[in-house]
């Protein structure tokens, strides 16, 4: 199980929760997750988030590793100038 | 349309060419003479990047009529360096990285030129006032006006 | 956008003309009122451009003998129409006698720009804002009209009449500037505010003419502003004030007062009512100050 | 994936201040910008635009213009073939030619392609259209009101309350623990209202591109991009072509800082060129770059920030309300993640509203929402300090945050830079330097996320022994030189022998677009994976001349040479005599590397700025100015500090004078360099630069993206300072002549 942190507006969309659980051994297990385990998530996922893990952050690439002590933090998708 | 028969210098080489009359000097450099070096910012007079000299004189070619350039003689960017020798003033822009996208750099250099010729030992306010009408928004022109003043020293030195 | 529509031959193309005596150039403004006089061009061309205007016509008038000369008249200078702002910096003789009116023309644009913008043209744009007009108004210096019915002189202040708008007719054009001879112990300054320390239209213009006498009092006061009326504005109890002081802080005070209250400015892109208003007491003061000191400098 | 990690190491040529290979055709003219080349039969396309800035378009009558002698072709919305499904896509393409509504002054309804600008010009002046004028809203506060004048319908997004109209599209919130519990811990609580003004990035080249595309949908487009794939994709999509048969070739570029990140004329000059069945060149004047590219928002932002005597944040709170033009875009999201990201914080809230107005579709502007957000952050934190009589530098140090702190915005942060950027400017001479009458100092921290993307490199040995590196990423700011440079460091040649081109996108697979900081950082990440590539295949062609294994070869200073107890003693073989031979043992040699590179650093910066007030006219001179920022390795020390340089010079003319202003009648009053001021070279001092060198653990060299962080601090560095000058608080940018009077009168 790994422990995914939500931003406040997007943690109102599962009843105030700030943290919450998910099976998960990589990125695209964690973004399909959510996404299932959490319908009201999916507009924002399928707009895109930016995932950062142990203070690194990542986009795209579905293997990148996630273990049960990671941190994970959920972020808007991130866009530079 | 009748268009205007205009016989000017440009670099020193004979240049003939038939323009409209509202047509400005930049226009023709770059439409009809090919000479794209002098870069048009704003058409207004307001950025430099298409400064060129006329008999002499530092002027912006967006506010010049081609039909004016009659009997002139004009310097671009394209006249700076002399065959492969590159003038001070464009080594020293390349020593200093004093550009960085390069799109104001002729316009600058043309300008810095024209300062040197009428104060081979400017101060850096003298400097920056001279080139206040040469826009850059890459570099805050600190390597631009560090370039100008070695390129005078070294230019000094060699005269 | 105007497009000027020939009925069947699609837009009419411009002409260009570089007429080579005065005659001849009124000839050519006399039968086409929509025709352009272009000096230095750095106000024409940029409303050409931005298709502001169609001229049927230009008409360049820098091959005219005399045009681009600067000589000596009953002590004082006569500029052609074509002298551009670089060649009147250029000239060490008039910057001694009128330091204000050459400062004036120096702040015209960038150096690209001083390299064509002329005074005549700065004044026949009639911008509210054009720098040179103030201090040519506090000098007293009168412009040569050439036209159809001949040649006349009027005052510089009398040309602008709205922005935009002169007081030349059709067929007229503005041939030279004149300037009077600097009194002795006379002296002039120009100032302008922008936000910018270059390339930038004047927020507030202001030049100031003085004459002192030999123990240093104002014997004689001219003090002009720009941008803050729809013409060039003379401040005219300045005189009164100033006359008979040494530029004490009363008399300095009173000046700013003066000034602020008759500016009639409007709030713009460049400023704010309240902003011109202070800044025209300000900023006439201290022209005020570098006149004096200046004239001081002269006093035999 | 193994991680790209950081060894410490020494260098040869990373860190060193070589000639820019590209410099030459820059400084002699020959370089090819946008509007630079020309084709036979070439037209030349302009665009009608709307003067009202809110109106239904009723009917567009095109009949006269296509009549007129030397027009070849007139196109609005009705001939664009396709309506993109993506929301983005889709709103780009409104954005290049409106369709039922012109949404600002200078939104484009119709174009033409012609023989020439004076005919295009008139036929554009022939063009009828029927506007029904709808009432408009400009600021981001009146535009999130109910009875505001609506743009869009239903793009409200979850999570924004029913509370503010159809115009606010998102509600982002960020933080941890509880702020209201931190305001009673506080000795002092400050909150203040700020308001920033809408600015534009000023690159002094305007868009301009030329177009070729045939009726078989094959084309060419030759454009000012800072993405050229990113061109590519969008324009295929919108004009329902293949990606593959359009090739997009990217000119020099004469400045982009994110304003070149999307695209304006492309699909217009494209079905233009379709249609008359010739080339088709477009350039924007101006006039039309400020009032229909993509200037950044406008804001207002609510900050309250609780403090104890000894300096310690108790809690912070921020509301970010950014207006981002007639589109969605995110500046206030951005702005919100950014504004409290440099420090270590318990209680901290922040909310970013992304609205739309009636104004040109908002672009990135070099670390998009940061700037604004760090003004009125910095800002608040400034007046802290100074009512507590603490010293500023002192306070920021007391909360900066280090590896292992919490940020505002959720993750823990790695090893990061802010603190060593703060000592540094502590202990700089500028910070103890004695101040003039009316002068005053200011100091502000600043940050940015930079990320890498779609990354593609080829790097190919030459028969000579020299090297051929292609990048996909246009390079503004010297990038060509360091990927040289990077590339010779691993190969062990010199970097003159080593010549990097952007590669059109026929050449490369898909890359990002350069922006976000990343080229140095994800091109060079992959230059050098590419390199390292190059080189195991010479090793291989070494070990086989040689006859012994290739896990017996390693590269030593340029050259393949045998290595381990069974190697043999062969005389190493240099890159150019493996070069010589490659056909002999295989054929062509080449390196490549293709990635989504990730884990890039984020870059800390902080700027001291010094400013004289003139207290009679409210004119502010910027005396002295100094930045200190994180780049992890600089890889051209040069060109890290002209964007550090750049950044600061950028934020300075956002402080003091630049401003979009819009007419009561919602038209653009200032759309050219006369009136929009961006500082000349008169207006400033030097910029000293400090660069520092924390490395980024997810870097082979430990680099760090530079380009953006450094326009965060100095809207507040310049503004804490004429604060400080002025002896009032200045809350509203530009701190331009007239506020700054009516200010100091209001004393």
């Amino acid at each position: 199980m790994v422990t995914v942190r939500l931003w406040g507006s997007l943690a109102e969309l599962v009843d105030g929760k700030r943290e919450i659980e998910i099976t998960a051994t990589n990125l695209r297990e964690l973004l399909e997750g959510l996404g299932e385990a959490y319908p009201a998530l999916k507009p924002q996922i399928s707009r895109g988030v930016s995932v950062a893990i142990d203070g690194r952050i990542y986009n795209d690439t579905w293997a990148t590793p996630i273990n049960e002590t990671s941190e994970v933090v959920l972020l808007n998708r991130l866009v530079g100038g | 349309m009748s268009q205007i028969h205009v016989k000017t210098i440009i670099n020193g080489d004979a240049s003939e060419f038939l323009c409209a009359a509202d047509e400005t000097l930049l226009d023709v450099l770059r439409d009809r003479l090919d000479l794209t070096g002098s870069k048009e910012g704003c058409a207004s007079g307001d950025c430099g990047a298409c400064s060129v000299t006329m008999d002499g004189r530092l002027v912006c070619a967006c506010l010049v009529l081609g039909a004016e350039a009659d009997g002139t003689e004009i310097t671009t960017i394209e006249g700076m360096a002399t065959g492969e020798n590159l003038h001070p003033l464009q080594q020293a822009f390349l020593d200093h990285a004093a550009l960085q996208c390069g799109i104001c750099t002729p316009g600058f250099l043309v300008a810095a030129k024209s300062l040197l010729e009428r104060n081979p030992d400017p101060t850096e306010e003298e400097t920056r006032y001279w080139l206040a009408g040469n826009l850059c928004r890459c570099t805050g022109y600190d390597k631009i006006v560090r370039a100008v003043l070695d390129a005078a020293k070294i230019m000094r030195e060699t005269a | 956008m105007k497009a000027r529509l020939h009925p069947n031959e699609g837009v009419i193309a411009m002409q260009f003309q570089s007429p080579l005596s005065v005659e001849d150039a009124v000839a050519f403004l006399a039968d086409d009122q929509n025709a352009r006089i272009l000096s230095g061009g750095t106000d024409l061309l940029v409303r050409l451009r931005l298709g502001h205007i169609a001229p049927s016509k230009i008409v360049d008038i820098k091959k005219i003998e005399g045009m681009r000369s600067i000589t000596r008249e009953d002590g004082g200078f006569r500029i052609g129409a074509a002298v551009s702002g670089a060649e009147m910096n250029e000239n060490h003789d008039l910057y001694l006698a009128w330091p204000g009116v050459v400062e004036a023309a120096g702040l015209i644009g960038s150096t690209q720009i001083q390299g064509r913008a002329t005074i005549v043209g700065n004044l026949c744009n009639a911008g509210p804002a054009a720098d040179s007009v103030p201090a040519l108004v506090a000098a007293s210096a009168t412009a040569r009209i050439a036209g159809p019915s001949g040649v006349r002189d009027v005052l510089v202040q009398d040309i602008p009449i709205a922005p935009g708008q002169t007081s030349l007719k059709i067929g007229e054009l503005v041939t030279s500037i004149f300037l009077p001879a600097q009194p002795v112990n006379g002296s002039d300054a120009y100032l302008r505010f922008i936000p910018r320390t270059e390339m930038d239209i004047a927020v507030v213009g202001c030049g100031v003419s003085l004459k002192l006498d030999s123990a240093g009092t104002v014997v004689q006061a001219r003090v002009a502003l720009g941008a803050v009326a729809p013409t060039v504005l003379l401040v005219e109890n300045a005189a009164e004030i100033l006359i008979g002081t040494q530029l004490d802080d009363d008399a300095l005070s009173a000046l700013a007062e003066a000034s602020s209250s008759v500016a009639n400015p409007i709030d713009d892109k460049r400023g704010t009512i309240a902003f011109r208003k202070d800044v025209s007491g300000v900023l006439t003061c201290r022209a005020a100050k570098i006149a004096y000191s200046r004239a001081k400098g002269t006093v035999k | 994936m193994p991680k790209d990690e950081f060894t410490p190491r020494t260098f040869s040529v990373v860190g060193t201040r070589p000639l820019r290979p590209d410099g030459i055709d820059k400084v002699t003219g020959r370089a090819r910008y946008g509007a630079d080349i020309s084709a036979p039969g070439m037209l030349t396309g302009m665009v009608l635009r709307s003067p009202h800035a809110h109106a239904r378009i009723c009917s567009i009558d095109t009949s006269v213009a296509a009549a007129m002698p030397g027009v070849k072709a007139v196109i609005t919305r009705a001939d664009f073939p396709v309506h993109p499904e993506n929301n983005g896509t889709a709103d780009v393409l409104d954005n290049c030619m409106a369709d039922k509504k012109a949404l600002y002054d200078g939104h484009a309804v119709a174009a033409v392609a012609a023989s020439s600008r004076r005919a295009a010009l008139d036929a554009l002046a022939t063009i009828k259209v029927v506007y029904e004028v709808l009432p408009h809203v400009l600021d981001v506060d009146e535009a999130m009101k109910l009875d505001a004048p609506i743009l869009h319908k239903g793009r409200k997004q979850e999570g924004v309350p029913a509370d503010v109209s159809d115009n606010v599209l998102t509600r982002t919130e960020y933080g941890h623990g509880d702020p209201e519990i931190g305001f009673q811990m506080a000795d002092l609580v400050i909150e203040r209202q700020f308001k920033t003004a809408a600015t534009h990035q000023g690159y002094i080249e305007p868009h301009s591109c030329l177009a070729t595309l045939g009726s078989d949908g094959q084309g060419d487009l030759w454009v000012c991009t800072q993405g050229h794939y990113m061109a590519r994709n969008t324009c295929a999509e919108i004009l329902g072509l293949d990606s593959g048969c359009l090739r997009v070739t990217p000119s020099e570029i004469g400045g982009g800082f994110g304003g070149k990140t999307t695209v304006f004329l492309e699909p217009t000059a494209l079905l233009l060129s379709q249609k008359s069945g010739r080339p088709v060149k477009m350039t924007m004047t101006r006039e039309e770059v400020f009032r229909a590219s993509g200037p950044t928002a406008s804001t207002s932002i609510d900050i309250k920030i609780g403090m104890t005597k000894d300096g310690t944040i108790t809690a912070a709170k921020g509301d970010y309300r950014y207006q981002n033009g007639a589109y969605e875009a995110m500046n206030g999201t951005l702005g919100a993640m950014t504004g409290f990201a440099p420090y270590d914080l318990d209680h901290v809230n922040t909310v970013g509203w992304d609205v739309v107005t009636n104004r040109p579709k908002a672009a990135a502007y070099r670390a998009p929402g940061a700037p604004m957000a760090a003004f009125a952050v910095e800002s608040v934190i400034d007046e802290l300090a100074y009512k507590l009589g603490l010293d500023p530098i002192e306070v920021r140090l007391k909360n900066a945050a280090r590896e292992g702190t919490k940020s505002a915005y959720g993750p823990t942060y790695p090893a990061i830079g802010l603190e060593a950027t703060l000592k540094a400017a502590k202990s700089h001479p500028h910070w103890s330097a004695p101040l003039g009458e009316n002068q005053g100092r200011g100091v502000a921290c600043g940050f940015w996320f930079n990320f890498g993307g779609d990354t593609c490199v080829s790097l190919m040995v030459n028969p000579d022994g020299t090297v051929s590196l292609s990048e996909g990423n246009p390079d503004i700011g010297g990038s060509r030189a360091a990927m040289s440079m990077m590339a010779a460091e691993e190969l062990g040649i010199p970097m003159e022998r080593v010549r990097t081109i952007i590669a059109d996108t026929a050449a490369l697979g898909q890359n990002e677009v350069t922006d976000g900081s990343r080229v140095t950082f994800a091109v060079g990440l992959a230059t050098i994976k590419a390199a390292r590539h190059a080189i195991q295949i010479m090793v291989e062609r070494a070990a086989m001349t040689w006859g012994i294994d290739p896990e017996a070869v390693e590269w030593v200073d340029g050259a393949a040479q045998p290595a381990g107890p069974n190697a043999g003693k062969h005389p190493p073989m240099s890159l150019a005599e493996i070069a010589a031979i490659a056909s002999n043992t295989g054929g062509p040699i080449s390196g490549h590397f293709e990635v989504n590179a990730e884990g890039a650093g984020v870059s800390f910066g902080t700027h001291i700025a010094d400013t004289e007030v003139d207290p009679e006219t409210g004119a502010v001179k910027i005396i002295r100015y100094t930045v200190f920022q994180d780049a992890g390795k600089a890889v051209h020390p040069s060109f890290v500090e002209g964007q550090l340089q750049g950044g600061a010079v950028q934020g300075i003319g956002w402080a003091l004078n630049e401003e979009y202003i819009y007419g009561k009648d919602g038209t653009l009053q200032n759309a050219g360099f006369l009136d929009y001021r961006i500082p000349v070279a008169s207006d400033l001092p030097m910029i000293d630069t400090a660069i520092l060198e924390i490395p980024n653990p997810g870097h082979p060299y430990g680099v760090r993206g530079v380009g953006e962080t450094g326009i965060v601090p100095p809207l507040a560095a310049v503004a804490n300072s004429v604060s400080r000058a002025a002896g009032v608080r200045m809350t509203s940018l530009p701190m331009s002549p007239p506020k700054v009077l009516a200010a100091l009168k209001k004393m």
